[in-house]
């Protein structure tokens, strides 16, 4: 009954083409922004930002990337976690071999480096395609893994090849609280989804899904397989550069190669299918549910009371995990954004149907 | 088994516990983990810390490092506060070590985590207590030594160590370069990547190079793993030594036979029976609060955990001393307790682990306490000690510790810690 | 509703929605009797497609669901029956844009055809070539890749391998798009040959209304999800709204006389049986 | 030269084991479409179930028979995975036909999560040992050209023999069978098959049965070889570049992309690897496979890769 | 209107695949502004003889020239950029996109901003999406497919599809139109809109047609002159009226009945 778009003509192509073009869903995104810079610093604890928040920003910020490779250009990639990884370590030499140098623009360097990174690994999609391409970017994940580990000049000669960073500030302001950290990712990722977002909703976004869904056809139109793949590598590269950068200097502090292991590549993979491929929104929604999950499994059985064995519990935590994922895409192969987007219409005609 | 012994009064001494009893490294964890509880139970038993019960909680880590700082966020605060945190992981470790001085929360690594650590004045909340992976490394060059029958005959000879390719497994890596540079051996290092199931290529330049010792820094699969491919390429076991996280019954056991010979570090402690086991066995098993089976009260990893939690506790108790018996220490405190640790051998007695372990005895500067070690080999059924107790040599390692805790604390912007503000 | 002996399939007020929310059908009644050749007619997007898929229940596929009415195959209910189920009971489906198996060779592709039979590999050789007699082209063809083949030969393709199943009901979805005009002919000879001399019946979906009325015996005009108009073929070709919108003949005596494509001058305005 | 040969034959050993594995995968892929990511925990699933069932078997019936319990346990265990692979089916896939493949992807994972919960909550975590009785010491053959003679390790062998064995047999079945036909038939086109009468479900439930007995041999070798444990799961990951290399849908290029992968690999890490700091065998084995993957985008011997206006 | 000069010359082109031989030494000429049908049997090479001129497939042998320059290979974007834009028998649209989008993707060579003022959406990157999503909706109206603008294409009838594909094409102001069988599918009504289209975008715009047709009625109807292919070789070509006489053309391809 409230969710209508009745009486809210478009006049003009700019309004039809706003982000959200109906007005309830531009207030629910006023009112989900106030509660995420007002609300939650009024009361959330530091678990919930440390545990939660943080890493749930930072991912979606990641996924968002990804989202721009597989769901967009439609172009499966398992080495996410090397792009990060890449991100991560590159931001940690600009930041310790460049005095002086302001995090965010250390961060934005290495998504620069995960750019030329993820272009140089990009070339075999234009030959390579599908599920063979799917598993030759572990050539990238495995590559890089194996590089910061042996390499000592990555890690700044540190012996056991793991690096850490202190001092964080942006702007002047210290990064040593997990509101201010929380608060930075919000920052930092909202303005990219927004970015995202103009890109995939632009020419050179159409030009991605068009890659995507058909190559050939695309090619007679004019798209250049060429330049449309290696841009969204590029573009999606250097989103997930900067996630990377960010896991290691806001949320880890220290890591090693292992925090942006094969195991991360899979996880960002569900967060974009379950979220939705080839939206924005979907790569968020996927990113709550995988990072949130999870815990929410393991933390259950106490909840409730229930003494579990420990094995026992995180044992039955996969299973349920495995379970959830498998129901979510029976439920919605397209995922939870698309799921949003039936309710949506189903909301719309509610409560006569058809 | 029970799992939250959670706390009812908030005057009980919370110690979180992270383990992994899933995953490619669960066969490792797991004894470590029920010897870790089980110890905390039977403190329980015992009437608790001076008449302060403790309570704590298993969190899952997975060996993973952000599972890892998941678990120190929900936990650090739970009961009224984590005493103290032990990782068993170097990865979760190096993440922790971010994260604890803010929280002021002590960390415990008894054998593992980074090796400058040891240095308190930089790394004021690490503990690697008893030892770390440059001691480890040291006693087994020293052991080496001894065999050939003296330092100088080590010269042309080849070490070679097969190591977990992590932070773990590179740990040794500067000390034993530097003892090469010494003694002029041939170090060489092959490493195998997670989790080692797949390690012809080692084992086949092994047996190119033939080197007339390997050293083994391995977890998990890959200790049985370099066993068995020690045995299929024919290179002799009692040539091999394993550090100890590759020296404990899972490494061994289903190699069997072909494990004879195979020798490994015991870090302080090897398997056997000791009083404290008796009084597990009897104090928590026989009242049918046993964390794993019976069987392994006793093994190694399984004693280990004992041992790591008799150390969390006798800091506290240690820290009780100064901030009031009887009484809920914070991590804060705690941390005094860690740094002034005096376990002499009567202590040790009393407590029922003469036998397993050597005194210890902390100080602001000297976070590791101990620096002892000694060798035991597996003849098919059972590990045996075949050596006498060696330490490590200070003047190799005291300036690598200082020159590495140097260069983490101008990383870090930290100061070193003057002896007026250790008193505090 | 009763269903009379002679009725072969009997599609009784079904309603179709997709994705939870798209409602396409919206009540749809026909009847097929056993060995007629049924027509059923309407522009883009009536729901002649959707209608097909959920006789052979291959709406799941597409997340469609049939949410109302039933389905009755020789006074059975189908509608829990799988699609293989359906096929062993002789009802197949030729479906709309092809669906050649892009990785197998033509004559491969015919012989899965023919997987749910048992009555022999002579039997099947037999079918192989009857197919083959109907589109010679095939012949040529049979070891190149489906997917390599032209439109129209895999419109061949798609069609011969139904017809290796020896159905005895055969849904015909489009059978004539794509197709040269004298293949098209030969197309609805074969159709008219099997429901002579193997009585085989055929509920077709057809764009192509002409030939469509030509050889059938009865159709269906569906618009919109509703069916707006049935009758002996015979009669609906007469009718002068038929002979408007889907003839193009309106207005004129017989089917020379229609109006050349390029005299057509403004776009017309369907006109709606039901607004 | 000895040397040489030794890696050579080593490589050739360890790719007839990845091939077994591969081979789980192009199985399903073949004949379903899906990329199972769940093959790992399949051979991991499978490994379990042997190991426990033949330390189960003997104790519940009361004789010590190590054989008798080794064939009861293989028995029980292939059960196991002949019901895994109907609950698979029933569950999963019959609800999820004619999705899109990275859909099916990720419903693998999720089945690999669950597999791998279940299979440890049911049967354990610890390490737990197959003994078929292979033999573990090496023999050394040709001692008189080479000085220590070459060493050849009979377990490998005998494992390589059984891998060969069961590409031939599933080779034949592909390509000369009505079944092998329509397989590859729902490997195209999931709906158009559905619509001439081939049975999804049925036809889901033999090939994940048959992708079930491969991961059970795998993870009989495997297992016998490492001892059942997690990290028998995570051998996937060797298997991959292996599928890519022979291509997703051939049975026999998942031996030769095992051979090839295996000497690749080996080679690389004895005579590369000292010279980059070792350990470079995986993503040699990746880079490898993208290598040949630049010249035939489709695998040795994928089928072609269509795309057509 | 048919006395134009020659904007497309195909010339002697030959194409095999293995032992296929789809094309062989096949010549036309496309006068500018005329509309020039292609017909054959199923199988002849028509849509084959498309994706050469789209560099989709590289004939063997022969060249094609485009207003007096002569290519061997045709590569696609080139060709997209000379103008000449394209329609697909088995619909190429891109599924996963709305109707507008797809549209879009045809002014795309026209859009010349870059990925930095993309993301920032800000001036001329947004004036120019404006002007263009200006022109897409002339076409959307001129295609009678308003209703359907944000729908994605994957979920529209078959006809509708038909109609999206050719407003793509529609989309890039071709010079030269190529449409391969666009009213296969169709009822007679559709039909005659789609022919009214067509002869609409030829007569307003100028454009150049070339079409692939099954439909006889349409073809002797709206073409100028017709190529008629059989199994790779030409076998006629001329004014409908020629062709219809041509007793090769009626062997080969018509019958009797036309
Ligand atoms: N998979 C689907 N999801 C959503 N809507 C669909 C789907 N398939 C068809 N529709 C809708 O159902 C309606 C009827 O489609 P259907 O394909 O049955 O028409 P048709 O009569 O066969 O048309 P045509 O002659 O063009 O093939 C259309 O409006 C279409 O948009
Ligand atoms: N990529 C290819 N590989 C092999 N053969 C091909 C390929 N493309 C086309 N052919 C063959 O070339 C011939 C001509 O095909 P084409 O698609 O051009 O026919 P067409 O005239 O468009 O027929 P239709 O009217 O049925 O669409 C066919 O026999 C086809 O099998
Ligand atoms: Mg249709
Ligand atoms: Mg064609």
């Amino acid at each position: 009954m409230f969710y209508r778009e009745n009486g809210q003509f478009k006049t003009s192509y700019r309004a039809d083409q706003q982000i959200f073009p109906i007005r309830q869903d531009r207030i629910a995104i006023l009112l989900m922004l106030g509660f995420a810079f007002l609300v939650i610093p009024a009361f959330a604890s530091e678990y919930l930002y440390r545990a939660i928040l943080i890493p749930f920003l930072i991912l979606s910020l990641a996924a968002i990337g990804l989202n721009i490779l597989v769901g967009y250009c439609g172009q499966i990639s398992l080495g996410t976690g090397a792009f990060m990884a890449v991100g991560a370590y590159a931001a940690y030499n600009f930041q310790v071999r460049i005095d002086g140098m302001p995090m965010l623009l250390a961060m934005l360097l290495g998504g620069a480096c995960a750019t030329a990174v993820g272009v140089l690994f990009g070339i075999p999609s234009l030959r390579i395609k599908g599920l063979y391409l799917a598993v030759a970017t572990l050539a990238a994940q495995f590559f890089v893994d194996w590089a910061f580990l042996r390499v000592a000049w990555f890690t700044n000669n540190s012996s056991s090849g793991s690096v850490n960073v202190s001092n964080l500030s942006f702007l002047g302001i210290p990064l040593d609280t997990p509101v201010a950290k929380y608060l930075f990712c919000l920052d930092v990722v909202l303005v990219f989804a927004l970015l995202a977002k103009n890109l995939v909703r632009g020419h050179i976004g159409r030009e991605w899904m068009a890659i995507r869904d058909m190559d050939v056809a695309a090619a007679v139109i004019g798209i250049r397989p060429v330049y449309a793949k290696l841009s969204a590598f590029a573009v999606s590269s250097f989103i997930v550069g900067v996630a990377g950068a960010m896991w290691g200097f806001v949320h880890l502090g220290s890591w090693e190669p292992a925090a942006f292991s094969i195991d991360r590549s899979f996880q960002l993979l569900f967060m974009v299918i379950i979220g939705g491929l080839g939206s924005i929104m979907g790569s968020f929604f996927g990113a709550a549910f995988i990072v949130i999950l999870p815990i929410m499994l393991n933390q259950l059985p106490a909840l409730f009371g229930v003494q579990i064995d420990t094995a026992l519990a995180s044992h039955l935590e996969s299973m349920i995990f495995g379970a959830l994922i498998v129901f979510f895409l029976i439920v919605e192969p397209h995922g939870i954004a698309r799921l949003w987007s039936t309710a949506k219409e189903k909301l719309r005609l509610w409560p006569f149907p058809h | 088994a029970p799992v939250t012994a959670s706390a009812q009064a908030a005057k009980e001494q919370f110690f979180p516990v992270l383990v992994y009893r899933t995953g490619a490294y669960a066969p490792n964890g797991v004894p470590f983990a029920n010897g870790y509880v089980d110890y905390l139970k039977l403190v329980n038993a015992q009437g608790g810390i001076n008449g302060v019960k403790l309570s704590f909680e298993e969190c899952e880590t997975g060996y993973a490092t952000d599972r890892g700082v998941e678990c120190y966020e929900r936990l650090k605060g739970k009961n009224g506060g984590a005493t103290v945190f032990q990782p068993l992981s170097t990865g979760i470790t190096f993440a922790l070590t971010e994260k604890a001085p803010a929280d002021k929360i002590p960390l415990i690594t008894a054998g593992y985590g980074r090796s400058e650590s040891a240095d308190g004045n930089v790394f004021k909340w690490n503990f690697p207590l008893a030892g770390t992976y440059w001691v480890a490394a040291d006693v087994l060059i020293q052991h080496l030594a001894k065999k050939e029958g003296g330092f100088d005959k080590l010269k042309g000879k080849k070490i070679t160590l097969v190591y977990h390719d992590s932070p773990y497994g590179k740990e040794p890596i500067p000390l034993l370069t530097e003892r090469s540079k010494m003694h002029g051996f041939e170090f060489s290092a092959i490493p195998v990547t997670h989790p080692g199931v797949e390690q012809k290529a080692a084992w086949l330049q092994i047996r190119q190079s033939r080197p007339d010792y390997i050293l083994l820094w391995g977890w998990g699969v890959m200790n049985s793993a370099a066993l068995k491919e020690a045995v299929a390429t024919g290179y002799p076991r009692d040539k091999m030594y394993g550090v100890w996280w590759a020296a404990a019954e899972p490494d061994v056991k289903d190699v069997g036979e072909g494990a004879k010979g195979y020798n490994g570090l015991a870090l302080q402690h090897g398997a056997g029976q000791a009083k404290v086991h008796q009084d597990v066995l009897k104090l928590v098993h026989e009242k049918g609060q046993g964390t794993g089976p019976k069987e392994e009260v006793g093994t190694v990893l399984y004693t280990r955990g004992l041992m790591s939690a008799m150390l969390a506790v006798e800091g506290v108790r240690r820290a009780q001393e100064r901030y009031g018996k009887g009484k809920v220490v914070s991590g804060e405190q705690a941390r005094w307790g860690y740094e002034n640790l005096a376990l002499d051998q009567k202590k040790l007695d009393a407590l029922g682990f003469s036998g397993v372990m050597r005194p210890i005895s902390t100080s602001c500067a000297d976070h590791m306490g101990a620096s002892y070690a000694r060798v035991h080999t597996w003849d098919g059924s059972k590990w045996n000690f075949s050596s006498d107790w060696f330490q490590s040599d200070d003047q190799i390692i005291k300036p690598m510790v200082k020159a590495a805790a140097d260069k983490y604390a101008s990383e870090k912007k930290l100061t070193r810690r003057t002896p007026e503000e250790c008193q505090s | 509703m009763s269903t009379s002996p002679n009725i072969l399939l009997n599609v009784n007020g079904i309603e179709v929605i997709y994705n939870h929310v798209i409602l396409v059908l919206k009540g749809v009644s026909l009847q097929v009797p056993e060995g007629s050749v049924v027509a059923l007619l309407g522009g883009n997007g009536a729901g002649k497609t959707t209608t097909l898929r959920s006789v052979s229940n291959l709406l799941a596929g597409e997340r469609g669901d049939v949410t109302k009415g039933s389905i009755e195959l020789r006074g059975e209910r189908i509608e829990r029956l799988t699609p293989a189920q359906l096929v062993q009971r002789g009802v197949i489906q030729v479906m709309e844009g092809r669906h050649c198996f892009a990785h197998l060779t033509i004559e491969e592709n015919l012989l899965t055809g023919a997987y749910t039979r048992t009555d022999g590999k002579a039997a099947v050789a037999q079918t192989l070539e009857k197919v083959y007699n109907y589109f010679p082209r095939l012949k040529t063809r049979r070891t190149s890749l489906a997917a390599y083949t032209s439109g129209g030969e895999q419109q061949m393709c798609a069609i011969g391998r139904a017809l290796m199943a020896n159905p005895n009901m055969v849904l015909l979805d489009e059978p004539s798009m794509g197709l040269a005009p004298q293949i098209v002919e030969e197309v609805f000879e074969i159709v008219k040959d099997l429901n002579q001399r193997e009585k085989v019946t055929f509920l077709l979906a057809e764009q192509n209304t002409n030939i469509a009325l030509r050889y059938a015996d009865y159709g269906y005009i569906l618009e919109s999800g509703r069916i707006v108009m049935d009758g002996k073929a015979a009669e609906l070709r007469e009718n002068e709204d038929v002979k408007e919108f889907y003839l193009g003949t309106g207005g004129a005596k017989d089917d020379s006389a229609r109006k050349s494509f390029r005299d057509v001058k403004s776009y017309k305005r369907r006109k709606r049986w039901l607004a | 030269m000895g040397f040489f040969l030794e890696t050579l034959f080593g490589g050739l050993m360890a790719g007839m084991l990845y091939s077994l594995i591969a081979l789980g995968f192009v199985l399903i892929y073949k004949a379903s479409g899906v990329f199972n990511f769940a093959q790992g925990a399949m051979v991991l699933f499978a490994a379990l179930a042997m190991a426990r069932f033949s330390q189960w078997i003997p104790a519940w019936l009361g004789f010590d028979n190590r054989t008798l319990g080794n064939v009861l346990g293989f028995v029980a265990a292939m059960a196991v995975m002949v019901a895994v692979a109907w609950l698979i089916n029933r569950l999963v896939l019959s609800k999820l036909v004619n999705q899109e493949g990275i859909t099916l992807l990720m419903a693998t994972l999720g089945i690999a999560y669950f597999l791998d919960g279940f299979g440890q909550t049911v049967f354990g975590s610890d390490i737990y040992k197959i003994d078929i009785g292979m033999p573990k010491e090496p023999i050394f053959i040709l001692d008189r050209l080479f000085e220590g003679g070459l060493l050849i390790n009979k377990e490998d062998l005998y494992a390589a023999l059984i891998a060969a064995a069961l590409v031939a047999a599933l080779s034949l079945f592909f390509q000369k069978t009505a079944t092998g036909r329509a397989l590859r038939a729902v490997a195209d086109d999931h709906q158009a098959a559905q619509s001439i009468g081939i049975p999804l479900n049925r036809i889901w439930v033999i090939v994940w049965s048959v992708a079930g007995f491969v991961a059970l041999v795998a993870g009989v070798i495997w297992g016998s070889k490492l001892g059942v444990q997690f990290s028998l799961s995570l051998v996937a990951l060797k298997a991959l570049p292996v599928v890519i290399l022979g291509g997703l849908t051939s049975v026999p290029g998942a031996i030769v992309g095992g051979l090839i992968i295996g000497v690749g690999e080996k080679l690389s890490e004895v005579y590369l690897g000292p010279m980059l700091g070792g350990g470079i065998e995986i993503w040699f084995a990746y880079v490898l496979a993208l290598l040949f993957l630049l010249v035939r985008p489709q695998g040795l011997f994928g089928e072609k890769i269509i795309d057509r206006v | 209107m048919a006395d134009g000069s020659v904007i497309l010359d195909v010339r002697n082109i030959s194409l095999r695949f293995g032992g296929v031989k789809a094309l062989s030494d096949i010549s036309f000429d496309v006068r500018e502004h005329e509309v020039r049908a292609i017909i054959g049997p199923n199988g002849a090479g028509k849509s084959s003889m498309l994706n050469c001129i789209n560099g989709v497939y590289q004939p063997q042998e022969g060249s094609i020239s485009f207003r007096g320059k002569t290519f061997k290979h045709m590569n696609s974007r080139q060709v997209a950029e000379m103008g000449v834009a394209r329609t697909f028998q088995n619909l190429a649209l891109f599924k996963g996109m709305s109707v507008l989008d797809n549209i879009m993707t045809g002014r795309n060579l026209r859009m010349k901003s870059n990925l930095f003022l993309q993301a920032l959406r800000i001036g001329p990157a947004e004036r120019e999406e404006m002007a263009h999503r200006a022109v897409v909706e002339r076409i959307i109206d001129f295609l009678e497919i308003q209703a359907h603008r944000k729908t994605p294409v994957g979920r529209l009838p078959y006809g509708l599809q038909k109609r999206v594909d050719l407003g793509r094409a529609l989309a890039m102001e071709p010079q030269v139109l190529l449409l391969d069988e666009p009213m296969a599918g169709m009822n007679v009504e559709e039909k005659q809109d789609m022919c009214r289209f067509i002869l609409d975008v030829n007569e307003e715009f100028g454009t150049t047609i070339v079409l692939i047709e099954h439909d006889m009625g349409v073809v002797m109807d709206i073409s100028d002159r017709v190529v008629v292919l059989d199994y790779g070789k030409k076998i006629g070509d001329g004014t409908p009226d020629e062709v219809r006489g041509n007793e090769d053309v009626i062997r080969a391809y018509l019958g009797t009945s036309h």
